[in-house]
């Protein structure tokens, strides 16, 4: 049934600026190793034969011009989607980022727009180490102005992504390289364009013990956890993913929480200053009365991403850590 | 006064590039705005610091004086629709770009009136209705935004172009080299405009950079580019003529660096400890405003007294100005996040 | 008295670059205008007289090659100081302190040391607007290998800078413009050479009835909101600053917390994705048994720091709003 | 072979630079010390091929198949003490600087007897007692950190100077750029060595260029620089060996050109859409390691015989260097927070 295609995670961001670009001739691709090599991950192949050269345009190394120019093109009227290989490179980009792209609307009072999406892939699992393996998403969620998104699921990266797309803000859409091609991950995406609004979040599995609040590729984790936990143990998991880290859908976390009384955050992100620690502290304000036990983070250790498997799977978040870390909430209360 | 016009030939030869004098061709009314257009600066600014010194401007400026040549001839080069970007010594472009006086003495005050609403100050007027992509608080932070708008062009606005106007100081960032190397593998419309005003605050060029000429970047590009005297408005103006052509064509970028001064001090706190008393006297003495109004005497374009009327306009509109941004009212704080998102 | 002698903020970080450099050949002095200019603020005026050029070094603008090149000198054996102007400036030299400095001992499985401090002026009040007033702190206390200290006092300045110089990790040092020279805040230091250790916060004000934390400027404002909610209301605050936020001294608020058992957490930063998230979701994860209320965070409004001075005083929390904030706890409970 | 030799002179003419011939004067147990570099290289990418296609490697690596004339013959003409800093393909500079075979391995293989004790990976391996400041996963990442060390050299080991590798794509990197000028102001003992293959991934350096020559980029900063052949071992020892005494004597930084190709895929997964197969193969018959064989048996420097024997030797080594690996434990997963501060 056609309305039943499943695609993988990959195929539907490809989808959507295809489709994006085939609507609005102001929408372009734009980044390293875009064109004929298709991006690092695949994501754009296909593309430069189908838009042409003008329209997936390659560009060398330098991710500071790169995005600047991105941010020019967009205050002009074009709509650039700008790829950065690696998160970890955004870091290169962060003052055309945080104090260009994300500053000049309020700066000019308000006069100008950057509709740009600045889409880049995130985090751990591939043995890539310390500088191709950071989720950073806390560094750009902190910074007003920009919108940042992750989705988990093929439906939701379309959907968003669609959205970014056409938003008139710039947006960080951060994807996670394991959810890329990844058949187990593959979901019903439809034919269609279509758009989930930014900001809003998503309940991923209905539970009544405990709310689990997770993003990219920690939502799968803990739905595979939450089936264990059900299974196992008898506790029944709320899994949000907010899609949408910046703007948060807070009230969505914060119904979940008057239900279950409890709050589980995980994220790979290094915890300390981590994007979780905002929603934690958002619930310990606004839900504090909902809560029956302390909140618990479980996220990425205090530390680079190491390259030896063994060290990596012990960084990352794992199936068992964040078992353990949901249960240490109900031995603790 | 103009520099090496060759004998029987339309060119004149400036850095050994032969240019076009095109603004023999203006007609005078355009002549005569020019200077108008640099007194509205050397008077904004005058203005500008009287504010400063009475306390009424809340943060920092950085006063263009000294260097009306270049934003004036190089804007009057363009066409009414071509975009320019600036800097954090931002109020010359916007003026020549054709800013109005009172909304940007209004910003300066902070008021609600303002160019940005007082959201963003001296380092952030912008003015998207006359092409000026704004003022910029990072050093060289416009270089690659004008590069995206040259990027605009070519793909959609085909007639247009960029003038990118930045320091010296900027021309040693690092987005300097990579805006630079896209605009010439892309062949963008735009011109780099360098004002070497000889200090990027405190740092001479002569410690900052181990070639004489910034000019020379180009050959890291392979693109066109000269160097030559920013506070000759004609010699600035036949200069970036010549290139709009040269651009609008399709042929690719160009660096063209203006040497100038700037005559006050950095920002607001600058004791100019860097620099001799005796090295501002010299530049004061080369005003860009005395020897074009000289050159537009001699040709009889204007006389001494039109000249005294020209400034006294100024004065006056600059009257208005303040008075306008004075009587405004500062924006109601509930405002505040109001313009974060579009 | 000698040992009574008070100094500002500023010249007390001076006396402490001034001795450490003395001590030590390796020391020396790096940023934009640090020589004849003596640095945009006047922190180093002098010290070209004293040092030389060769150890007081004047760069051109290229922050991220400044830092880069900083990190380079303290791998091979010198301890470089290098100053960034604005903090907002750090945003240029991202990668090469998030994914070089910070990560160059780890990644090199602990066989480098990078012993440098990046000295920077955080916080707004000066009507500079978005890209010169941030309080960009939550950026870099996110990444592991790095420490982040934030001194409100010229006692504290000189002692943690000291230890800044002294360790061999790469330090983040964010000073505030507002009390570089403010005359209100000079305060005692002794003149011999004194280090306070980094992850050691410190009581500010003893109290009974609620925690404050609070950062850098917000120190100043919080203690004098306590005396005045003391004056008026007989709400007796405890204030604790924990000067490095990289170690966070995270068991001394959590004792203070235990003994008031209300928390506000004050930052001048945007409160969302800030790093008063992270100390509001460690006290609701280890100290959730303590709290009376729910957790208040006090900080910057979620947009850039606005120019005109009307509009930069409602962004940046005002003694009005903290006073109204830490009452909000006690209404609440 | 040697390109340019100046009759009746002692110098060769390298892009018309005059270089000294010096290699001419090594003994020739250097000379074969080299060649057996170049084979541990080749063989250690061989070797690494396999255990990525075997799985055994967790993350990717980039390949220096086919440019280790440049990193030999670089390396042999600095001092032992003198540092290098290299890059994501970083195993040849490695090797060239004297790294233990074993322990690059065991790194590679994730185990905690690898120089980064599983830490790092391949992209990550440093060995600072052997003078290497460590391979960077960020292009041009170890641009500014080389330049760094050049300043302590400069400050503080008065004699030892820096080597930097990096490559074409790294060379349009925005902190190139700063970098650079930095060691041109202060005339810092460091010579940048910018190994073209061709390609920044699938990247050619004619459309990322617009340039012929990245050497030329030296004029940005008055420095001194040239563009040689990458994959001709004498050549870039000869010119390498020039200017380690050029900047040992304070005369400043250099940027040296090597023209070389990499053999195979960018990293693990390349289909190589980007180029054709004839281009490959024109460059393999360039073979860096063959042409220098052929020349040392051409001199008598060694046989055929002896070449097999120093390879079979090579070969006999990396069986250890793999044994070694995989025989080694992994890292303790406890000690994953070990190491991140002093
Ligand atoms: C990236 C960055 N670094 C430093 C500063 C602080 N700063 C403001 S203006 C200035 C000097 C700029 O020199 P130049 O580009 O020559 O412009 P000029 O002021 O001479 O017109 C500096 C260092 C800044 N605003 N941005
Ligand atoms: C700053 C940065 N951008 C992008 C990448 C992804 N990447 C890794 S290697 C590479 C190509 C590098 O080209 P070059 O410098 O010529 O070195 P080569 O691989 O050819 O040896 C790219 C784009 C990266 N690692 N770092
Ligand atoms: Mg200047
Ligand atoms: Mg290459």
């Amino acid at each position: 049934m056609q309305n039943k295609r499943e695609i993988t995670y990959l195929e539907a961001i490809r989808e959507a600026m295809q489709q994006m670009m085939r609507k609005n001739p102001d929408v372009f691709l734009i980044g390293e190793d875009v064109a004929e090599y298709g991006g690092a991950f695949g994501v754009s192949v296909g593309m430069l034969e189908e838009f042409g050269k003008d329209r997936v345009i390659n560009s060398p190394i330098s991710e500071d011009a790169l995005v600047g120019v991105a941010a020019g093109s967009a205050v002009t009227g074009m709509r650039p989607i700008v790829e950065i290989m690696f998160s970890d490179f955004i870091t290169i980009a962060m003052d055309e980022i945080a104090n260009q792209a994300a500053k000049i609307r309020y700066m000019f009072g308000g006069k100008a727009t950057v509709p740009m999406v600045l889409r880049t892939a995130g985090g751990g699992g591939t043995g890539a180490a310390g500088q191709h393996s950071q989720s950073l998403e806390a560094l750009v969620a902190h910074i007003p102005g920009l919108k940042v998104v992750m989705p988990s699921s093929p439906y939701d990266a379309k959907g968003l992504l669609v959205s970014a797309i056409e938003d008139d803000n710039p947006v960080i859409f951060i994807e996670h390289k394991l959810l890329y091609k990844n058949k187990k991950y593959i979901g019903h995406v439809p034919e269609e364009v279509y758009s989930i609004p930014l900001g809003q979040g998503d309940i991923k599995r209905d539970g009544k013990d405990i709310t689990v609040v997770a993003t990219s590729f920690m939502v799968k984790k803990a739905l595979e956890t939450a089936e264990a936990l059900n299974q196992e143990q008898g506790i029944s998991c709320e899994i949000i993913d907010p899609r949408t880290i910046r703007p948060l859908d807070i009230d969505l976390i914060l119904e979940s929480v008057e239900k279950t009384g409890r709050l589980a955050c995980i994220e790979e992100a290094c915890g300390f200053g981590g994007f979780m620690g905002e929603v934690a502290a958002q619930v310990a304000e606004k839900g504090f009365d909902f809560l029956d036990a302390p909140i618990k983070r479980i996220s990425g250790k205090d530390c680079p991403v190491p390259y030896s498997l063994v060290l990596e799977n012990e960084m990352i978040p794992s199936h068992e850590r964040i078992k353990e870390g949901i249960l240490s909430i109900f031995k603790n209360a | 006064m103009i520099k090496g016009k060759n004998e029987n030939t339309d060119y004149l030869d400036i850095d050994n590039h032969k240019i076009r004098d095109a603004f023999k061709e203006l007609p005078d009314s355009i002549k005569i705005e020019m200077l108008k257009k640099m007194y509205q600066i050397r008077h904004f600014e005058t203005q500008t610091e009287q504010f400063i010194i009475k306390g009424q401007i809340h943060g920092t400026c950085h006063l263009y004086v000294g260097e009306e040549a270049t934003a004036v001839g190089a804007v009057y080069a363009l066409n009414k629709d071509d975009y320019i970007t600036s800097t954090h010594r931002g109020h010359g472009h916007c003026i020549a770009k054709g800013a109005d006086l009172k909304i940007m003495m209004a910003e300066l005050l902070g008021k609600a009136t303002g160019y940005c609403k007082g959201k963003g100050g001296s380092m952030h007027i912008a003015d998207i209705t006359t092409g000026n992509l704004g003022a910029n608080g990072i050093v060289g932070g416009s270089i690659d935004i004008a590069t995206g708008a040259a990027l605009t062009c070519k793909m959609k606005y085909k007639d247009r172009i960029v003038a990118c106007f930045f320091g010296d100081g900027a021309a040693n960032r690092g987005n300097f080299h990579g805006a630079l190397n896209l605009a010439s593998i892309w062949d963008l419309p735009i011109i780099y405009i360098c004002e070497n005003n000889q200090y990027g605050m405190s740092m001479p060029v002569k410690e900052s950079f181990n070639i004489a000429k910034i000019s020379d970047r180009k050959l890291s590009y392979n693109m066109e580019g000269l160097t030559i005297d920013g506070n000759n408005i004609i010699e600035v103006y036949n200069t970036v003529r010549h290139f709009t052509d040269y651009c609008r064509n399709g042929a690719g970028p160009v660096l063209i660096e203006c040497l100038t001064y700037r005559w006050k001090g950095h920002s607001k706190s600058d004791a100019q400890v860097y620099r001799t008393k005796e090295e501002v006297k010299a530049w004061i003495e080369k005003d860009p405003i005395i020897r074009y109004k000289k050159a537009l005497i001699e040709e009889g374009i204007i006389t001494e007294k039109q000249d005294a009327e020209i400034e006294a306009g100024v004065k006056e509109e600059m009257e208005q100005s303040n008075k306008f941004a004075e009587d405004s009212p500062f924006p109601d704080p509930s405002q505040v996040q109001e313009d974060v998102y579009a």
